[in-house]
């Protein structure tokens, strides 16, 4: 199949979509293979998150914080869920009008068309719609990694739900939900832009917004619990054949090529981090190959459904090696304390994946193919543009979002309760008591 | 009555609790604590970077005996412990004036 | 669909499947999507025992009794799994000629009838086998909490097994084997009757002939590890999906949409008892948060097939509400030491879904529509006989059981095993040795 | 189904999938419920390794080892699937040419003909290399525990890999890739010789090779944490239907039969580890349940598409009593430091259940039935020598890689390093902080 | 004034820190330890092999007192912690010779 | 010789640590432990209900002084201790009659 004739069908599949709501009747039934897949797809996603990620970054804050990150993780996937249904699957996938390049519209508040036979393409619209809100769930759960063990709860939750709405509903509905960069014909299978820049930036802009953690960079801050991060490591593993896999939005080859992309460059990137250790310390640790896991899983996203098995080493190889840089560069020369390196590892891999997904779709590199009459030149320009856009929006709009959230609630605890913990002075909660 | 107090590097409980067997004296309380000393800590590796953790895991075993079982008890446990190695820790000897049993009141070496 | 084709499928459904294996031949094929879904459920309900269930229990009692919470889950998912295939299936599932309103028959013991080729409406009858045998064997893990810490191994497994013979079998027969609850056309979609009920009542019931654990109320008894009653809730969370999304046995809108109600409920009821915390004491703890997430989905469980979204989220608010309340009630003022909260969160979620499953089944609260000619009264009225006879049948079928199990064991443990812990004394072991 | 038809049908499909990239082309179109229940089986499989394995095996180390094992799971994972996509899938599972009766060819190096169109069988060619792919990354990372808390990190990345090269590939090729074995009519359906013997009987000849940890069997080596080990229990529990079921390659009646009996044998396994305690030590351990389980799970493995639900129970009980008493005979009577017992648990398990295979499949014992002209005897002797072979060819194979490791980077770590633990020395981390 | 160390039954912490309290005695510390001594460690199973752990969980208190207070402290001790079964630990008397109150500085009997 | 023994607040044990380097002392002993005394616990809620946990986690740290570098040893502990606020801990002084290192088998102040 031509890379034109799949992002013709992709954006039919998109139209379509859009319109079901209006136009399904009974009589077209969903496929039950697409639609179990993308059940299936949607569990491991949410799975990411609950608790994947949770244990991810839980394990790597001191003791006197797991619960607070747990708790985190936990409150934005309920916020998110609610704003999603309430507002944003509307805000992202429905018609916005003479506003459509910038936001859908509030025809599907409330999910209000979605019925038991809406379809949207070959499955109900109610799982596409679980299935895309399990995106909107954890992207703003990878945020708070930046953040950790400082920010009030309440700030937390303010942050989290402002960012949906003024970050993530519009970006995705540019990418995914036919807005201005879907007209330009970007290329973001599965989230390099909408997940991974916009997570890793905010993270950027957050953690440099509300200052280091006390006694940071001078006091090493070791991760309290190793094999918690490697447990929900193997989860995010494993729920990224759902997040990259379920893209396909069906039970195909298209899936199982995603999938298996995926699969290489995680484990590209593992092995590379792994090397790196190896060469420069003598010994490769079990956080530094999860870590490259992350970069490689984060950098194949967006280029998942488009390109093949040599491109997806190329990309966890690149995503591994710049990811470990830019960490060292962050938290050893410029002391910024992204404390759980969110912007290292998902913002360089989302733009690193972005980028290359615009060089390696061409057939030339084993890839699907440009769309027609598209250059190699003229993709990456395109998606460069989405880079930058993406970048730009998302860094100004949590600046701006933290700026407010402070006014309300001042975001950062007080000198003793971060001595203290967040777990006792958040939640009133410890979280061992062995 | 004098209490033996002896850090001691972890792995070498069981012969040192065994050295003590072998001389008569079976109880003792145990405490996992850490310690600072002349032995160097050991390197970590963060996501590539490295710190020195420089307190290292020790075990200290307390011991109350009778004055008369005091060089005997050190002897016991230096022998044991020794690894010859830099960090094998320190026996520390202070007075005890009283103990009880407190299961039967016994008191002084009686309770021992 | 309305809802009277809706139901009479399901009956039809029920018929064929207590005959196909008597009728079906290979020239008919199971479809491939349907029974991939119900394959990935079966996975995901077991998956909400073990580890789930097992670590949002295990977390929650204190350190020495850790492995015992463990060990009861994965002996009772054992023993459990034996029993439905030696007879619980065919009690449950079979037909049992001029008793069949109360009990199965015998016809299908061992899974005589059960083959290759046998058929359970569109999906192999093998998968619908293991696909309700997950439910069997969580529904009296459930009950486990109620005892904690406290009761003889030996006691548990002779009670589990007794509590399936004499009240899972039959209550699940009289819902959805054809039994006389069906026959009345009770709503329960997924086990808020048969499940969450039967637990609920049977725990409260376990919870007061075994007495107070030593030290209560007087003495806190803190969760040994939050961490892992929050690993726990997800797993919970995620595996909540196959549990209510595969009672659709089938994978398509309806499964979709039973999902997409089961996340709502679920994110609502842990929303509320979030802010009734943060009213109450100024702090929102994370065992709170996954409380309220277990009342959301215990109580949209009956309802999940049958709502909407709307219905969802006022499901999930009553939810979180009652149980809060309730669980104070119990703990506080009267002091009933049911240990982990299963009647306060299960039976009282399983009460208020099954109820209000009768009123927002309805299309005016955006339902999927009453039966023909039946009235919400009268749908209503339907529920609460259910709802009332589960409880009495539970209530005293539990009562006499665990007179029996006293009698034959001793259920309790003596006071110096309970000081030392259930893990050294019932299973010699340790949980940790950090 | 008679068992001529299903296995020429396996038969057929192995040869389809083998010439599939070459001959299919877009007209035919995978099947969307196969395709996406080989793909949640995918991840079920790796699932099981990563976090499963991980956890079930880390749990029963020392707290200084624990990351070791997580990382050398993890690793293995890494460069499994890069050797598998670069090389083993093509030595599995292309055509030999001349040598196809030992091992594949070249034809299919980094999967040169797997495109998004080539099918295998009704599922794309892409998700059955992936399928395949997560029982190469399992198998090398069960022989671990073998040597666990004493090999060098370097030892065991080069053992690995040079074990899939000369053991897993010709293996798996034998038996499932067209080569003698399948020639034979070995019955093996999801990898009792593949998988479990070979990973067991390599682990012997490393236990034997390495040599004891200091202080065995003096001192006891009480697991560090159990309650990680049963979590991963849980987990490998649920993975194994992917394991098992996705090993038809179909979402029918078959995966379902599979998953049945699988789920029916880890069961009895635990059940009659459980009794066994009782009756010998007055209590069950948890641990023994979950032994017992993985007992149950390992022998069902090759027999899971062939036999039924009483067989499942017979080789259930006959795996839980003889992995019981092999391993106290190892342990407790010839001292050999398998330090997980991955042998008397994995390899014990296989052999049972490759020859209970033969036997069961008979439709005299509610199998599937022999093929065409094949009687009992016959069978059962065709499944020994599938044993012997694979005994033989994974020990000696085994030897001589460990030797030729230990010349290029001498195997175990140093007497001080083992003190230490294999976190700090091999890998600069600790498990706990807390 | 006196340091009195005291090894007892973890369940009986409660009742030792309420049995001080009624007493007037608000300060203590507390560790956890593991003890050898005549109770007998109980037995574990691991994969069907039986041994025995013979070191007990045990929680250490430590209060310094004032000289004239010794008495009834170990009384208090000994009386909430009796279970009258072997185990049930024992206590240590010894000798402080300055307390320090890091806050204020205040020193002897006034920084207890 | 000396020991001196303080409980101090978990998050003072770098400064105190530096502290002592500071005088010239770089051996001690950490031990984690509990704390009850005047500074009030704090409550944690469980499933609605609130209760008050009062032990609060500490840090104990010993070290073994020479005779008259023990009020160096107090003053350094209690400067970089002290923060004003109630549970800052105490300093706890008394006698050591013997040390030995095992190692050397030193004994004396050599062996600190
Ligand atoms: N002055 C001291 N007071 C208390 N404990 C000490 C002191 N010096 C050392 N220790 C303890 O003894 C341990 C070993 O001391 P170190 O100086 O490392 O080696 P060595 O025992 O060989 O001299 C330390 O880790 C610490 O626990
Ligand atoms: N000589 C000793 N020195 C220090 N601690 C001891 C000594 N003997 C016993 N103990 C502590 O007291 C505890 C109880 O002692 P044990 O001999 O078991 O019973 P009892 O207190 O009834 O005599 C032991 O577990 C150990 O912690
Ligand atoms: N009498 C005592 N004996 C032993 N330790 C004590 C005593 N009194 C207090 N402590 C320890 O000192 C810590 C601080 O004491 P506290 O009374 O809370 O505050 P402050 O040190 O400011 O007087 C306590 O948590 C406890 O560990």
């Amino acid at each position: 199949m031509s890379f034109f004739t799949s992002v013709t069908s992709r954006l039919w599949l998109l139209a379509f979509c859009l319109v079901a709501p209006l136009s399904a009747n009974a009589s077209e039934a969903a496929d039950s293979g697409d639609t179990a897949w993308i059940m299936t797809s949607t569990a491991l996603v949410l799975f990411m998150t609950l608790p994947g990620l949770a244990l991810f970054y839980g394990g790597l804050v001191r003791v006197r914080n797991v619960l607070s990150v747990l708790m985190q993780c936990f409150a934005i996937a309920c916020v998110a869920s609610l704003l999603w249904v309430v507002v944003g699957y509307s805000l992202a996938f429905s018609d916005g009008g003479e506003f459509n390049r910038w936001i859908g519209g509030s025809s599907n508040f409330f999910l209000r068309n979605v019925t038991r036979d809406s379809l949207s393409g070959a499955i109900p619209e109610s799982v596409f719609v679980m299935f895309q809100m399990t995106f909107a769930v954890i992207t703003p759960a990878l945020i708070i990694g930046a953040f950790a063990e400082r920010m009030r709860f309440s700030a937390v939750l303010l942050f989290s739900a402002g960012w949906l709405m003024l970050v993530y509903f519009p970006v995705c509905h540019w990418v995914w939900g036919g807005g201005w960069l879907a007209d330009l014909g970007v290329l973001d299978f599965a989230g390099g832009t909408v997940v991974h820049i916009t997570a890793g930036v905010s993270a950027l802009v957050a953690a440099l917004m509300i200052g280091r953690r006390k006694g940071f960079p001078e006091r090493p801050m070791p991760p309290h619990n190793l094999t918690m991060t490697v447990t929900g490591a193997g989860m995010l593993w494993i729920g990224w054949f759902g997040f990259n896999g379920g893209s396909a939005l069906a039970a195909n080859g298209d899936a199982g090529m995603a999938i298996l992309v995926t699969h290489v460059s995680a484990a590209t990137g593992a092995l590379t981090w792994i090397v790196i250790e190896w060469l420069r310390h003598g010994r490769a640790s079990a956080l530094g190959a999860v870590t490259g896991m992350v970069a490689g899983l984060g950098s194949i996203t967006p280029a998942s459904g488009y390109v093949g098995v040599a491109a997806a080493m190329a990309i966890g190889l690149t995503a591994g090696v710049l990811c470990y840089w830019i960490t060292m560069y962050m938290k050893n020369v410029i002391h910024v304390d992204d404390a759980l390196d969110v912007f290292s590892v998902h913002g360089v891999g989302g733009i690193v994946g972005t980028l290359l997904a615009g060089l390696f779709v061409a057939t030339a590199y084993g890839g699907l193919g440009l769309a027609d009459g598209m250059t190699i030149a003229g993709q990456l320009k395109v998606q460069l543009i989405a880079v930058v856009a993406t970048i730009i929006w998302s860094g100004v709009g949590s600046f701006l979002l933290l700026k407010l959230v402070d006014m309300l609630v001042t975001q950062r605890v007080d000198e003793e309760s971060e001595v203290q913990g967040l777990d006792l002075t958040q939640h009133e909660e410890t979280g061992y008591n062995l | 009555m004098k209490l033996v107090s002896a850090v001691i590097k972890p792995f070498k409980l069981d012969e040192v609790r065994e050295g003590l067997n072998n001389i008569g004296i079976h109880g003792m309380t145990v405490t996992e604590v850490k310690g600072f000393g002349r032995q160097r800590g050991h390197t970590e590796i963060y996501r590539g970077a490295e710190y020195v953790v420089d307190f290292l895991p020790k075990i200290k075993i307390e011991v109350g005996v009778a004055e008369d079982r005091v060089d005997d008890v050190v002897d016991a446990i230096r022998n044991a412990a020794d690894s010859g190695k830099i960090g094998d820790g320190k026996i520390f000897v202070s007075s005890l004036e009283q103990v009880v049993r407190i299961r039967t009141g016994e008191t002084g070496t009686e309770a021992l």
